[in-house]
Parts: structure tokens; C-alpha cells; sequence
């Protein structure tokens, strides 16, 4: 786990290197533009995810994300729409607006643990579907359509992003925006797991009965979390409505918020890369088995349950495994 | 000596069965009390009624005259009340040495933001905590197992692991429940030595405790609970001569068990 | 109202035996079983063969959905489950690989029975119409066959040996191994036992609902929920889970139809403010 | 005398963590033999080994001449060995009743059931007061004697006993020394106590081991060893 | 993918798309269309493939199964725009229909939704063309026929608790008031994996409707919720505007179907031709299995290649095919008699943004479907 200073600066140079030099490259010099959106996907997805993993660090099963991707994708397409607010401002609300609704639920729900805590989550996001079915400020089962894209964004006349609907390849705009607040969210993710509050966290994992007895604000600290994650789930939910321009209730439903959680699994629980690795593999294994057909699932579901029986502990825990061997 | 805890006319219930039926004593600064009585007595629900992880039905806890019963048991740790499980609490997956650093959370100055900045303070407080944590562990004998994953310490180890993480707090009136459980006669003699120099250190500590040499060896003063009620308070002699506790409790010599 | 009660309790009896076989293997082996509504549609599927097209009586078919899928339960406890809790540091990591075979059965369902609906012939023809309450007959078997198969399964786990030694490793598997209970053989006779009572359950409503191969993700979660109403590893939790959702359905429905397209939310409203005030459902406690 | 158990030049590790590193010990029939020791010297280990719970590396271990290591605990259990674990471990949400018949877990004859139970009752007639409860909602001195009486339902020929004592009320130990005492005596089962309460246990006992770290230290016979001035600094604390 | 090809190696190679959902509980929509385009395929290919302009192609068809979430949509609209497909039958749902609109607009598709909301019709919108009847096209003229043939004064609506039943049952409820029909259910509603439906129907039942609507009935619920209105003792009739099967409403209700009353292509004995008929036949040798949804669904590829054969530089640029639109006209060949494929959708969309699929309102009885009549849309 020691990596030296000097190699880690030189993995982060690398990585933002790929992230932001070669993926383009490659998809201009190959021509595969439709890797853009799912690239894109993959960044927005272990936004959500990372997320969800947080809620796992203080030992809470969260498939609830769903609820807080499908609420910040509203309150950005609601105030863009109905108040004429730039995208780029709703970007932070929807995600202040999450962060704000989750230390309500949180507040009586992060008392569960367990399945508990993860069954009501799940009826959470269920929850947030048929209130959006059912408020009239959401427009109900017509959904909201026709969301304009993202707009310039202007500090003192400077223009630090231009219009996007100008732009001849918003796709490409898309990306940078996801990937930007991917690797900010991963920052912070590190930033929080590698300082004091990781091992706050961690202890909340262990035993609540023993933080709370040395001290620690649990019921705080646990609110801190979800906060965060639901902040993260608002909004990469909001970006998403962004690019595909509108929002429905079943923008995000259940089966977002199992793969959210399907996503820290994968690439493994004490990893704090694990959700953009787990993402990847599992959004992009879906893609690449594209041309399997009808038989896509079963071959999906087929790896991942072999996955499952080599890596039980998710795909980061491979190096640690040839570690120790060597 | 200074009044420092004053436990009085506590209650709790569980539904029909009573825990801790009106009790009522209190305890000096510096003073090192033993709560003892048979099982199920209700030792362990009136510490954890003393720490605050348990809110009383009727009754109230007051540490130096402030109320404390009640609040949220981090509150009551910040207030300097820190108890110990009877059962083997604690942090499975870390390593002893990290147990017994995150204990130091109460002394932080720095806030979350803090920590998450990386701000001086931060850094002043976990150089600090290292240290201090490294102390703690030798002075329980724990240095040599400090990198080893808490969940593989045989039982006696992790009960002085879990004095270890009440001690990290700095508390100002430490509740050991049973510490000395699983420990033989010569860890626990060395264990009775080391809860004495906590004392001279200006620690209150409030005990329970089965193991009869070990407590009439170390405590000031007990308290005797049956069924909930306090049945006896008196130094070590006078409990030992007293009918009510033997006939309950501790029962009449047995040469032929060695008891 | 009578008629609203008894759909209820009709409801309420299937959805028990539902739940059942889902917190039996949660309280053996803390496995929460994403794949539960999946081995229901296999059991809807294989009696859907046996009765619907083979021709086969019911209860062979239905003998047919049970063996098999207790069969299929057993094969996943040995080979997969057994494996990744051994291995696996969390053991919330099951979740993923119960999510994967949830995944695996739906293919596998869905490119062997196609995606369309199925149904049988009725079992029993007619509609009982008396007293203000209208059931059909075939309903009334089924019910009564459920409740019949809850009391079978609450008695056994409460009276044989096997299902002491069930109950016992739920509760402690270190000790229950200090007893001579073979924990490996035990935790793979429950896991099958969890599985049957899906396949049972699947087969026993074909006849009534069908089946369809999409359908298995959102039992699943209705399984979940009756659960967590009652306590998780729990059966008189389970089944009172059952009983309370369906009443809760079938009272919802009747009660909140003017306001709209609310009663589900207000079910799960309910739901959620009810365990943040008993965070451990109804009788949650390890195993009863 | 016949040996029951044999336990020789046995090494066991926790992943990295040298636990036992070659104990032989023995128990004869009828005997009861007492096994002390500091805090991680392995005592817990070798109750381990000898019922499977956890494999060894190297060494024999022989149980009325059979040898029995690598055998899965289940088949351990039934050839005769029974155990009380460490920490009590009743089967809380099961009734007083519920647990003693799971003890007779790997018998299959009613009648000789019926008869352990009634022995166990007539032992412990505190649990048959308490037949009903749940075992969980009792007192932890009721729950070390539902525990012995669960080990007795399997009429085993050797009993393990993991410190009984732990946690337990000093009149709740003295009945459990003697319920030992008799079990020994009446049931003829030979016993291999591991006890922090080291006067106790070599009160008790026949003979006895001291494990330090991993290896006997010391054995003998018990008599001897309540005298001896090692075993009095070490595990009795002189005079008390 | 199923789709077998006897491939000519002269011919060039023609891809359509699909993206819609084949998976989970919605699959028979999907199903039903991806199987009527393999099939269609098929057919072309093995009798020489289709001569648009110059060349002649083989039909390959690019399936992708959305599973239902708008998010995989988008993926799937990409890659067919990554592949060079310029046509795109799908997304089966309201969602999904409208998450791929920048997309397609982008990288110039035409996509054909079987979703009804009119935003997706209507200007500026222009790149999408409803691949079927609209409710609010085929429900007033149901009812209307109810109305004045069987009596029904009194109708109520039941609907899935999700976008598109809901979105239909609106629109239904509109036009049931236009027709000056007594409303007396409207807000009833179900969960999507309610199987039982007899408690959502026993308050329903008792209002004693002349006509229940089940909107947007996914044909996996149909049977059950008729069979559960008719246990309960309903008496009055039962529809619903979107295709169903035949073989499932037998299986799944039985005797208790027999009336009920639903829109199809052109499933009916009456009008299908021949080629209709070998079309079922071909489709049933496939897939071993017909499903009656998929004569509705057969349209939107021959819509495709017809207008492309009309118009073959239309191939790689669908400006030229939303030219073509506005004049196309070919004999429909699914119908008996000589009526025309074409585009419609001026009255409902203020642009022909719709396939003229015949609207042939059916009754099922005793495991199959018979014409009730036809009408059509404008
Ligand atoms: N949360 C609870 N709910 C119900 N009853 C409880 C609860 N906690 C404790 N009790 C009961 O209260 C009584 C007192 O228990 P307590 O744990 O305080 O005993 P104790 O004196 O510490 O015993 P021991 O010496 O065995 O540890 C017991 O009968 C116990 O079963
Ligand atoms: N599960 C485990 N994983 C790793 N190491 C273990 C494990 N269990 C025990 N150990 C180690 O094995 C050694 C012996 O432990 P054991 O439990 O046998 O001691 P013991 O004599 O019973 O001690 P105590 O009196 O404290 O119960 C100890 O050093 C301990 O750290
Ligand atoms: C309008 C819908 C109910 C029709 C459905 N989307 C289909 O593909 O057939
Ligand atoms: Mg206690
Ligand atoms: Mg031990």
C-alpha cells in the first residue's frame, strides 16, 4: 500500500495524461466517436458510485443513488426550465440540493444498518419515481423534454466555456466535463479516505458502539457521508439530463442503484478506485459484448459471476494478490 | 476528596423486568470504585446508563454537579465519562496500533475540514497521536502486537486492547467492564498495577469485575448490586464480612474447589 | 370491505410463502438472495412445461418445480456461495455475486421460455360468490395450499432435527459445528430448502398469475420488502410480512384510489418511517 | 490407564501467526487434566485442533487410538468428543430445551436422549426451571451451565471445556467446579479443562499443563504443581 | 444474431438499426420488432435483396437491447451512428424515445419510437416518426364505435403506474370526454410487478363500468387483468389501444378474453394477403413462435426501404428522406386489395411524422383475433 510519493505523483500525471490527452486522440485518429458517450457514461456513473462506496466505507449498503441521480437531474432540468438559470449553476444546486435532502432521510434512516439500511434505500429510489410521477412540478409521466443544452459560462466577460450548442462536437465537451468532475470527485474520495476522516469512517464500519463511545459524532459523521454521496448521485444525474436533454420518472430507477452498488463491488470495497474501475469494466464489458446479441446477458452475467469466484474481494484486490505472491 | 460522579435514583427498565432499580451512590475524584454482584445483576446496564449509551427511565447521573445522563454517548466521552465493553469491542480490521490512534479522536483540535486539508493542526495532532498511542501500547504490554490485525488477538490481548482504547480518550472517570476476564493471575495482577498508576495520574475509575482477589486488591470502595438493587456499599473488609453479599454473590470458601 | 379483506389475506398467503424460502437462506447464511424472484419465474416456467404442455397432472409439475429448483439451490450454495463467502472479506460481497446469478437466470429464462407470457389451464374450475365475497375456486386452492406449505415449513424447522440444526446455524455456526452438524451440508440443505419454496411458490401461481421471464427482478424486491416488515431471518417475520403487504395492497388500493397514483408511494412512505422507528422490522432478531 | 487422547508434537498456524509450536500433551481415561497458561499461549488452539475447527500443520493427534486429525468436526464430535467453546456460545433464540437436544445433535436413539436429558436436568435443575426461555435471555452463569449440559446431551467420552469460568459470578464458579468435579467423577467422562483460574482448575484436576507461547512449559500432577514455586509465582500469585 | 443470411457476395450491404428493449419485463415490445425485421430481412435477402437506385443490398440488421433506460439508449442511437446506420427502429418507450432525439438529431438518424408523447412529432422536432396508431388516434374511434354500437355510456381507465400507460390513459380520458362518455375511473393505477390484479380491479369492478380501458397495457398484464375483471363478476367490455397476442391472451385468460378488444396491423384473416400470411409463417419457422404484435411492428422497415427505393439518395441522407416523406406512396403489401403505404400525422402532429399502419381495431375470440373494423389516420 506504500506506493512511494514519486510514483503516485507519476500515476496521477498519467492517468490525467490518458484521461484527457490520449482518449481524445484516440477517438479522433480512430474515428470511434460513440466511445465519447460511453466514456462519458463511465465517468458520470463512478461520480455516482463513488458515492455509493462512500456509504459502504461507513458500512451502510446504499441502493438508494438512484433517488438522488433522477432528483438533482430534476432540480437542474427544473430550474433550467422553468427559471431560466444557466446549467452550469443548477450543476452545484442539484447537487447542495441532494446533499440538503439526504441529511433528511439520512437523519432517521442511517439509524438502520444492514439489509435494513439497504432495502430502505431501495424503496427510496422507488420513492423518488413515483413522487416524480406524482408532483405536479415535475410534469409528471410527460417528463421534461427539450432541455436546452449547456449554455457559455462567463466569469467577468471571460468566456471559460463556450456555448455548447455551438460546439460542432458537443460529445467531445460532454466528456471533458465528466471526466474533469471524475477525477475531481476521486480527488476528494482519496483526499477523504487517506485523512483522519477515512479512518473515522472506517471505524463507524467496524463497530458504531465503539466510535460513539471514543467520541465520535456518529450520527454526524454518517450524515456527513451520505451527504456527500447523495451530492456526487445529484450531480452526475444532472449532467446526464443535460445530455440527453430531458428527464422521466425511469430516468433512474432500481436497477441504476443495484449497478451503482454492483460497481463498488466489482472493483472492490477497500479500494478507493474501485468504482471508476468497477464501472468501467462492468458498463464496458456490457458495450463490448455488444456483439453477442441475444446472448449478451447470459455471457455477461456469466463473467461476472466467474469474476466473482476469482475476486471476491473486486478487482483492485488482484494486486494486492500478486503482491503478496511475489 | 472531591464528590466527582453522583449516580442518583437510578432506574431502567426493560419493559417488565427491572435493570437498575433506584440506585444510588457517588464517587470521589481519584477514587477507584468496583461495582460487583452476580449476573444479570445490572453492572454492565448501569455503565452503560453512566455513559450515556443508555437513557435512564427515572434517575439521574451528574459528573462535578452537570447532569451528564441523558446526552449522546459521544457528548458524555467529550465530557470525560469513556467506558470500556464487557464484551471484546473493537476494531476488527485495523491494526491495534491504528485502534488505539482513532481513540485519540477526542483530543483533535483540528476540525473534519481540518483533517480533510491537511492543515497544520492536523498534522500537529497525528504526529501526537503516534506517539502517544505507542505509550499506550507499551504500557499495556501491546507494543510488540502493534501492527497485527485486531481481529487475531487471542482473548486476553484484545481485552487490554479495549483499556487501550479507553485510555487513548483521556478520559476523567474510566468504566472497565470486566477487565480482567480471560486474564490469569499474573496479567491480571500486573493489569491491577497499571489501573493503579492510572489513578495516581489523576484518573477516577469505576470497575466491574468477578474476579474477587483482583477487586478487593485494587478498589477504595464497592458497591454491591442483586437483581438490580444496591444491596451494599463499603470498603473491600467490609464487603467481604457481609452476609448479604456472600450469601448472593460471593458465596463460602470451598477448599475442595479452591474457591 | 369483505371482499377487499379477503383479497388480502389471499395475497398475504401467497406473498408469505414468497418470503419464506428468501429469509430462510438470509438467516443461514446472511446471503441476501437477489436471485429469489428469478428461481420463482424457473419454478412458474417448469410447472408452465409440466402441467401446460406436457400435460403432466399438477402436482407432478409442481414436484418437478420443486425438486428442481431445490436441486439448482443446492448447486449454488456448493459451488458459488460457498466459495466467495469463504474468500471474501465483507460478506456484503455476495450481493454481487447474488446480483450476477439474478442476471445469469434471467438470461438463461429468458432464452429458453422467450419472452412472452404464459399461462395453464386452471386447476379448478368456477368462482365461489357467497357473502358478499367473490374468489375463484382455483384462488381458494392455492391459498389454502400456501398456508398449507407455511404451517409444513414453520412445524419442520420447529420440530425436526434438521430443522433444529437449521435454526442452530443461523445462530452460531462455530457452535452448531461443536455439535456434529455438518455446517457445509446443512447451509447447502437450507439454501436448497430456499430455493424449492421459490420454485413451489412459482409453480402453485402459474396457474393463477403465469409467468413471464421479466418479471423475476421485481419479485425479488417485493420479497425484500416483506422481509424487512417483518424482521430479516426471521419466519414468523417473513410471514407476517407477507400478510401485512398484501393487506396493506389490497386496503391501499380500495382506500387511496381517489387521490391518484399514490398508495404505493404511501405503502412505501409508511414502510420507511416504520423501520426508521423499528430498525429491525417487526421481530427482527437473528432467527425464531 | 488408557489413553483417551493423544496430542503429540503438534504445530499450528493462524496465517502467519505461530500458534502452537509443537505441544504433545495427554489425556488418560477418567482423568481430568487441566491446561493454564498466559494469554495467547495457545490453550484455545489445542481445543481447536483436537475437535478439526482449525487444521494443523504438522503433528498427531490420536483419540482412543484413532488417529483424528484432518477429520471435519462433525465426525470429531461423534466419535465422542464434545466441547465447550470459549465465550459460553448458546444458541440464544433457541429454548433451554431446543439447545440440550442439540447437543444429542449426532445421536439418533430417543430413548437414550430422553435419558442424557434427564441426567442433565437432574444435574442442572436450574435449567429445567428455565426449560422454556430462550437460552439468550438468560444470565451468563445459567448460560455456562446450559453449555456444559448441551456438551453432556452428546455423552461424550471426552469433554473440552473452555474456560468456564469467564465472566461468571465467584458462586457461579464454585457450582461449576463442582458440576466439573461430579460430571468426572459420576459420568466417567474424562475432561481437559483450560481455565485462567489456575487454583481452581488444579484443584480439580489430575493432572495439568503450562503452556507458555506455544510450547508446555511445565506438567504434572496437579497436587505437585499447587506447590511447585514457579507455578505459584506465574499462575497463583503467591499467597492470595 | 438470429438473422441468417444468404448473402450474395455481389451485393452491398444495407443496415438498418434497432434499439429498443429485448430484456426484462417490457421484452415482448421489443421482441416483436427486432423478430419482424429479422424475419423481413431474411426474406429479402434470401430472394435477391432489394434493388434501391442503382445497387442492390442486403438488409442487415444492427440490433441493440436498451433494456429500458433511456441512459442505454443513448449508447445504443452512438453506436448506430458509429456504424453508418442512418435508420433506427425504436426505442419502444417514452423515455428512451426522447433521450435519443440529440443523437439522432445530431448525426442525421431517422428513428422510428413506438412511444406516443407529440413533442417527438411535432416541430422543431423532425427526425422522429411514430412507428404505429397513437392512442389518441385509435381511442376515440374505439370508443366512439363503443358508443354507438354497444351502448357504453360509462367508462373507466386502469393504468401502469409508469410513464407511457399513464401518458396514454390521459390522452384516453380526453377523448372519452370529448365523446361526452361518463368518466368513472381515472386515477387507478398499479405497480408494474403486481401480479394479482384482483385487488386493483375490486374497486373498479364495483363502479359497474360499461368499458374498461387497460392503457398502455404491457401484454404480459393484459390477460391477467381481464381474467381478474371478469372473476370478479365484470360484465362490460374491455380494451386497450396497443397491439396484443393472441396466443397469450388465450394462455393467460382463456374464455374470459373472448371480446376484448385491442388495435393491430393486420393480423386479422380478413384483410392480411398473402404476403402477410407468408410473413407469419416465415416469422413462426424463425423464431418457432408468432406473436401477433409483430404485424404491426413489420411495417417500419418496409416504410424504410420503400421510401428509399423511392428516393435512393435518400440512402445516406435523411434530408432527402424527410422530402420524400411528404409525397411517398406505395401499395401496402400486408393488406388485401389495393391500399397504400404513407405517411400521416398532419392532424396530430402538424407534419406527416407517422407510418400509416392500417388501423384495424380487433376482438379477440377463442385464440385469435377478428376484425371489429378499420380505420385510419390522417
Ligand atoms: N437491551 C436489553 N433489553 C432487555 N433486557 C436487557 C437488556 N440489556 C440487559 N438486559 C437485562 O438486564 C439484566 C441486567 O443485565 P446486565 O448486563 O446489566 O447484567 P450484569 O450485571 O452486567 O451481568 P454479568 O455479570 O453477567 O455481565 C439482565 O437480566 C439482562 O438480561
Ligand atoms: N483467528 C486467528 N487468526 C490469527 N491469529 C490467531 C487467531 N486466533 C488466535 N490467534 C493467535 O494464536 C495465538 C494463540 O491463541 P489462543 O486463542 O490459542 O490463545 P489462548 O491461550 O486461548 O489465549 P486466551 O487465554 O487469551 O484465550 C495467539 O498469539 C493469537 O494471536
Ligand atoms: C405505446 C406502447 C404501449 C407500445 C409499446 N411501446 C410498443 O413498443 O409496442
Ligand atoms: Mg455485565
Ligand atoms: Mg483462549
Amino acid at each position: 500500500m506504500t506506493l512511494s510519493r514519486n510514483i503516485k505523483i507519476a500515476a496521477v500525471v498519467v492517468f490525467l495524461a490518458i484521461v484527457f490527452i490520449a482518449v481524445p486522440a484516440v477517438i479522433s485518429a480512430s474515428g470511434r466517436f460513440d466511445l465519447y458517450y460511453t466514456l462519458t457514461s463511465v465517468a458520470l456513473l463512478s461520480i455516482a458510485s463513488a458515492g455509493v462506496w462512500l456509504t459502504f466505507y461507513i458500512g451502510r449498503i446504499n441502493i438508494g443513488q438512484g433517488a438522488y441521480a433522477l432528483m438533482g437531474g430534476y432540480v437542474s432540468a427544473i430550474l433550467v426550465m422553468n427559471h431560466g438559470w444557466s446549467f452550469w449553476l443548477t450543476l452545484p444546486v442539484a447537487g447542495l440540493f441532494c446533499a440538503a435532502a439526504s441529511v433528511l432521510i439520512g437523519l432517521p434512516i442511517l439509524r438502520l444498518r444492514g439489509v435494513y439500511f439497504a432495502m430502505v434505500t431501495l424503496v427510496l429510489t422507488e420513492v423518488a419515481r413515483l413522487l416524480a410521477l406524482a408532483l405536479p412540478i415535475t410534469n409528471g409521466a410527460k417528463g421534461i423534454v427539450s432541455i436546452p443544452l449547456p449554455g457559455a459560462l462567463s466569469v467577468f466577460g471571460i468566456t471559460l466555456i463556450p456555448d455548447f450548442a455551438t460546439l460542432q462536437n458537443s460529445r467531445l465537451a460532454f466528456y471533458l466535463l465528466a471526466v474533469t468532475l471524475m477525477v475531481a470527485c476521486f480527488a476528494v474520495m482519496y483526499r477523504l479516505v487517506n485523512s483522519r476522516i477515512g479512518k473515522l469512517c472506517q471505524s463507524l464500519q467496524q463497530n458504531e458502539e465503539l466510535a460513539s463511545s471514543i467520541g465520535v459524532n456518529i450520527a454526524y459523521l454518517r450524515v456527513i457521508a451520505y451527504a456527500v454521496s447523495s451530492f456526487f448521485g445529484g450531480v452526475s444525474g444532472a449532467i446526464f439530463a443535460a445530455i440527453s436533454q430531458s428527464i422521466y420518472p425511469s430516468s433512474f430507477t432500481v436497477t441504476d442503484s443495484v449497478n451503482f452498488m454492483l460497481n463498488c463491488f466489482l472493483g472492490g470495497l477497500g479500494y478507493v478506485f474501485g468504482p471508476m474501475l468497477g464501472t468501467l469494466v462492468l458498463y464496458f464489458g456490457w458495450d463490448l459484448l455488444f456483439q453477442t446479441g441475444q446472448f449478451q446477458l447470459l455471457i455477461y452475467s456469466g463473467l461476472m459471476i466467474v469474476l466473482m469466484l476469482v475476486l471476491p474481494n473486486g478487482l483492485l484486490s488482484l494486486a494486492e494478490m500478486t503482491r503478496k505472491k511475489g | 476528596m472531591a464528590e466527582m460522579l453522583e449516580v442518583s435514583g437510578l432506574t431502567k427498565r426493560f419493559g417488565g423486568l427491572v435493570a437498575v432499580n433506584n440506585v444510588s451512590f457517588s464517587v470521589r475524584e481519584k477514587e477507584i470504585l468496583s461495582v460487583i454482584g452476580p449476573n444479570g445483576a445490572g453492572k454492565s446496564t448501569l455503565f452503560k446508563l453512566i455513559s450515556s449509551f443508555l437513557k435512564p427511565t427515572t434517575g439521574e447521573v451528574r459528573l462535578k454537579g452537570e447532569r451528564i445522563s441523558g446526552l449522546a454517548p459521544h457528548i458524555a466521552a467529550r465530557r470525560g465519562v469513556v467506558r470500556t465493553f464487557q464484551e471484546t469491542t473493537i476494531f476488527k480490521n485495523m491494526s491495534v496500533r491504528d485502534n488505539v490512534i482513532i481513540a485519540h479522536h477526542l483530543r483533535s483540535k483540528a476540525s473534519l475540514f481540518g483533517f480533510f486539508l491537511g492543515t497544520g493542526a492536523a498534522k500537529v495532532d497525528e504526529a501526537a497521536f503516534g506517539q502517544s498511542a505507542d505509550e499506550i501500547l507499551a504500557l499495556l504490554g501491546l507494543s510488540s502486537l502493534a501492527n497485527e490485525t485486531a481481529r487475531n488477538l487471542p482473548h486476553g490481548h484484545l481485552r487490554a486492547l479495549g483499556i487501550a482504547i479507553g485510555l487513548a480518550t483521556s478520559p476523567s472517570i474510566l468504566l472497565l467492564d470486566e477487565p480482567f476476564a480471560g486474564m490469569n493471575h499474573d496479567e491480571t495482577m500486573r493489569m491491577v498495577e497499571m489501573v493503579r498508576r492510572l489513578r495516581e495520574r489523576g484518573l477516577t475509575i469505576l470497575l466491574v469485575e468477578h474476579d474477587m482477589p483482583a477487586v478487593m486488591k485494587i478498589s477504595d470502595r464497592l458497591v454491591v448490586l442483586n437483581f438490580g438493587q444496591k444491596i451494599a456499599e463499603g470498603t473491600p473488609s467490609e464487603i467481604q464480612a457481609d452476609e448479604k453479599v456472600i450469601e448472593a454473590y460471593l458465596g463460602s470458601e470451598d477448599e475442595a474447589i479452591g474457591l | 370491505m369483505e371482499q377487499v379483506i379477503a383479497n388480502g389475506l389471499y395475497l398475504g398467503a401467497q406473498y408469505a410463502l414468497i418470503a419464506l424460502g428468501l429469509t430462510l437462506i438470509f438467516a443461514l447464511m446472511n446471503v441476501l438472495n437477489f436471485a429469489h424472484g428469478q428461481m420463482y419465474v424457473l419454478g412458474g416456467f417448469i410447472t408452465y412445461t409440466v402441467y401446460g404442455q406436457l400435460g403432466l397432472p399438477f402436482v407432478v409439475a409442481l414436484l418437478a418445480s420443486g425438486v428442481t429448483l431445490a436441486v439448482i439451490g443446492a448447486l449454488m450454495e456448493k459451488f458459488l456461495f460457498r466459495t466467495v463467502i469463504r474468500r471474501s472479506h465483507r460478506e456484503e460481497s455476495t450481493m454481487l455475486l447474488a446480483a450476477a446469478t439474478a442476471f445469469f437466470f434471467d438470461a438463461v429464462i429468458l432464452l429458453l421460455f422467450g419472452e412472452k407470457q404464459r399461462g395453464v389451464p386452471k386447476i379448478v374450475k368456477g368462482v365461489f360468490n357467497d357473502a358478499g365475497i367473490i374468489m375463484p375456486y382455483d384462488r381458494l386452492v392455492v391459498g389454502a395450499l400456501a398456508i398449507v406449505f407455511i404451517a409444513a415449513f414453520v412445524l419442520y424447522m420447529q420440530y425436526s432435527r434438521v430443522g433444529r440444526a437449521m435454526r442452530a446455524l443461523a445462530q452460531d455456526r462455530v457452535a452448531a459445528q461443536l455439535m456434529g452438524v455438518r455446517v457445509d451440508r446443512y447451509s447447502m440443505i437450507g439454501f436448497a430448502m430456499g430455493a424449492m419454496l421459490a420454485g413451489v411458490v412459482g409453480g402453485l401461481l402459474v396457474t393463477i398469475t403465469g409467468v413471464n421471464s421479466g418479471i423475476g427482478g421485481p419479485i425479488s424486491i417485493k420479497a425484500f420488502l416483506m422481509v424487512m416488515i417483518g424482521g430479516a431471518g426471521v419466519v414468523g417475520g417473513a410471514i407476517a410480512g407477507g400478510f401485512i403487504l398484501g393487506m396493506m395492497e389490497s386496503v391501499g388500493l380500495t382506500v387511496l384510489r381517489e387521490y391518484g397514483d399514490v398508495t404505493y408511494l404511501v405503502i412505501f412512505a409508511a414502510l420507511m418511517v416504520f423501520l426508521s422507528v423499528r430498525p429491525n422490522g417487526l421481530m427482527g432478531k437473528p432467527w425464531g | 490407564m488408557n489413553q483417551i487422547l493423544n496430542f503429540a508434537n503438534v504445530e499450528l498456524y493462524y496465517d502467519h501467526v505461530y500458534a502452537l509450536k509443537g505441544v504433545s500433551l495427554e489425556v488418560n481415561e477418567g482423568e481430568t487434566v487441566a491446561l493454564i497458561g498466559a494469554n495467547g499461549a495457545g490453550k484455545s488452539s489445542i481445543l481447536r485442533a483436537i475437535t478439526g475447527l482449525r487444521k494443523i500443520r504438522s503433528g498427531e493427534i490420536h483419540y482412543g487410538g484413532k488417529r483424528i486429525d484432518g477429520a471435519a468436526p462433525d465426525e470429531i464430535v461423534k466419535m465422542g468428543i464434545a466441547m465447550v467453546p470459549e465465550g459460553r456460545r448458546v444458541f440464544p433464540y433457541m429454548t433451554v430445551r431446543d439447545n440440550l437436544l442439540m447437543g444429542a445433535f449426532t445421536r439418533t436413539s430417543k430413548s437414550e436422549i430422553a435419558a442424557s436429558m434427564e441426567m442433565v436436568l437432574g444435574r442442572f435443575p436450574r435449567l429445567k426451571e428455565r426449560f422454556s426461555q430462550a437460552a439468550g435471555t438468560m444470565s451468563g452463569g445459567e448460560q455456562q451451565m446450559l453449555v456444559i449440559g448441551r456438551a453432556l446431551m452428546a455423552k461424550p467420552k471426552l469433554l473440552l471445556l473452555d474456560e468456564p469460568s469467564l465472566g461468571v459470578a465467584p458462586k457461579l464458579v464454585q457450582d461449576i467446579a463442582r458440576s466439573i468435579v461430579a460430571i468426572n467423577r459420576d459420568e466417567k467422562v474424562s475432561v481437559l479443562l483450560v481455565e485462567q483460574n489456575s487454583r481452581m482448575a488444579l484443584r480439580i484436576s489430575q493432572r495439568a499443563y503450562a503452556l507458555t507461547t506455544g510450547s508446555v512449559a511445565l506438567s504434572g500432577n496437579s497436587a505437585e504443581l499447587l506447590t511447585d514455586d514457579r507455578v505459584k509465582r506465574l499462575y497463583l500469585g503467591g499467597e492470595i | 444474431a438470429v438473422g441468417i443470411s444468404y448473402a450474395q457476395a455481389e451485393n452491398k450491404e444495407l443496415k438498418i438499426g434497432f434499439v429498443g428493449v429485448t430484456s426484462g419485463p417490457a421484452a415482448a415490445w421489443g421482441t416483436s420488432n427486432v423478430r419482424s425485421m429479422q424475419t423481413r430481412a431474411a426474406w429479402i435477402n434470401e430472394t435477391g435483396g432489394v434493388k434501391i437506385g442503382n445497387d442492390t443490398y442486403n438488409v442487415d440488421i444492427v440490433t441493440f437491447d436498451d433494456q429500458k433506460d433511456p441512459k442505454r439508449a443513448i449508447a445504443g442511437m452512438e453506436k448506430m451512428a458509429q456504424e453508418g446506420v442512418h435508420y433506427v427502429v425504436g426505442p419502444n418507450v417514452d423515455d428512451g424515445a426522447a433521450a435519443v432525439r440529440p443523437v439522432a438529431e445530431a448525426n442525421g438518424i431517422i428513428y422510428f419510437p413506438y412511444a406516443f408523447p407529440k413533442a417527438l412529432y411535432q416541430k422543431p422536432a423532425s427526425n422522429a416518426v411514430l412507428g404505429m396508431i397513437a392512442n389518441y388516434q385509435s381511442g376515440p374511434a374505439i370508443y366512439k364505435y363503443l358508443k354507438e354500437n354497444k351502448g357504453v355510456k360509462k367508462i373507466a381507465f386502469v393504468a401502469a403506474n409508469e410513464s407511457d400507460p399513464l401518458s396514454q390513459r390521459d390522452g384516453g380520458v380526453e377523448a372519452a370526454k370529448a365523446l361526452g362518455l361518463e368518466i368513472v375511473a381515472q386515477n387507478d393505477t398499479y405497480q408494474n410487478d403486481t401480479r394479482d390484479f384482483t385487488p386493483v380491479l375490486t374497486p373498479i369492478v364495483a363502479l359497474k363500468p360499461d368499458l374498461l380501458v387497460l392503457s398502455g397495457v404491457a401484454p404480459a398484464n393484459a390477460p391477467l387483468l381481464i381474467r381478474a375483471a371478469r372473476e370478479l363478476g365484470y360484465e362490460g367490455l374491455i380494451s386497450t389501444e396497443t397491439a396484443q397476442d393472441a396466443k397469450v391472451l388465450e394462455e393467460g385468460a382463456g374464455e374470459y378474453a373472448n371480446g376484448f378488444i385491442s388495435v393491430g396491423g393486420a393480423s386479422t384473416p380478413e384483410i392480411a394477403s398473402d404476403t402477410m400470411k407468408e410473413f407469419v409463417t416465415r416469422y413462426t419457422k424463425m423464431f418457432g413462435e408468432y406473436n401477433d404484435e409483430s404485424n404491426t411492428k413489420v411495417y417500419a422497415l418496409e416504410y424504410i426501404l420503400d421510401t428509399l427505393k423511392a428516393n435512393p439518395a435518400a440512402i445516406n441522407d435523411v434530408a432527402e428522406f424527410k422530402k420524400t416523406m411528404d409525397t411517398f406512396s406505395a401499395p401496402n403489401p400486408f393488406l388485401k386489395g389495393d391500399a397504400k403505404l404513407g405517411y400521416v400525422g398532419t392532424t396530430s402532429f402538424g407534419q406527416k411524422r407517422q407510418l400509416s399502419v392500417p388501423m384495424v381495431v380487433n376482438e379477440y375470440k377463442d385464440g385469435a383475433f377478428q376484425t371489429l373494423f378499420v380505420g385510419s389516420v390522417d
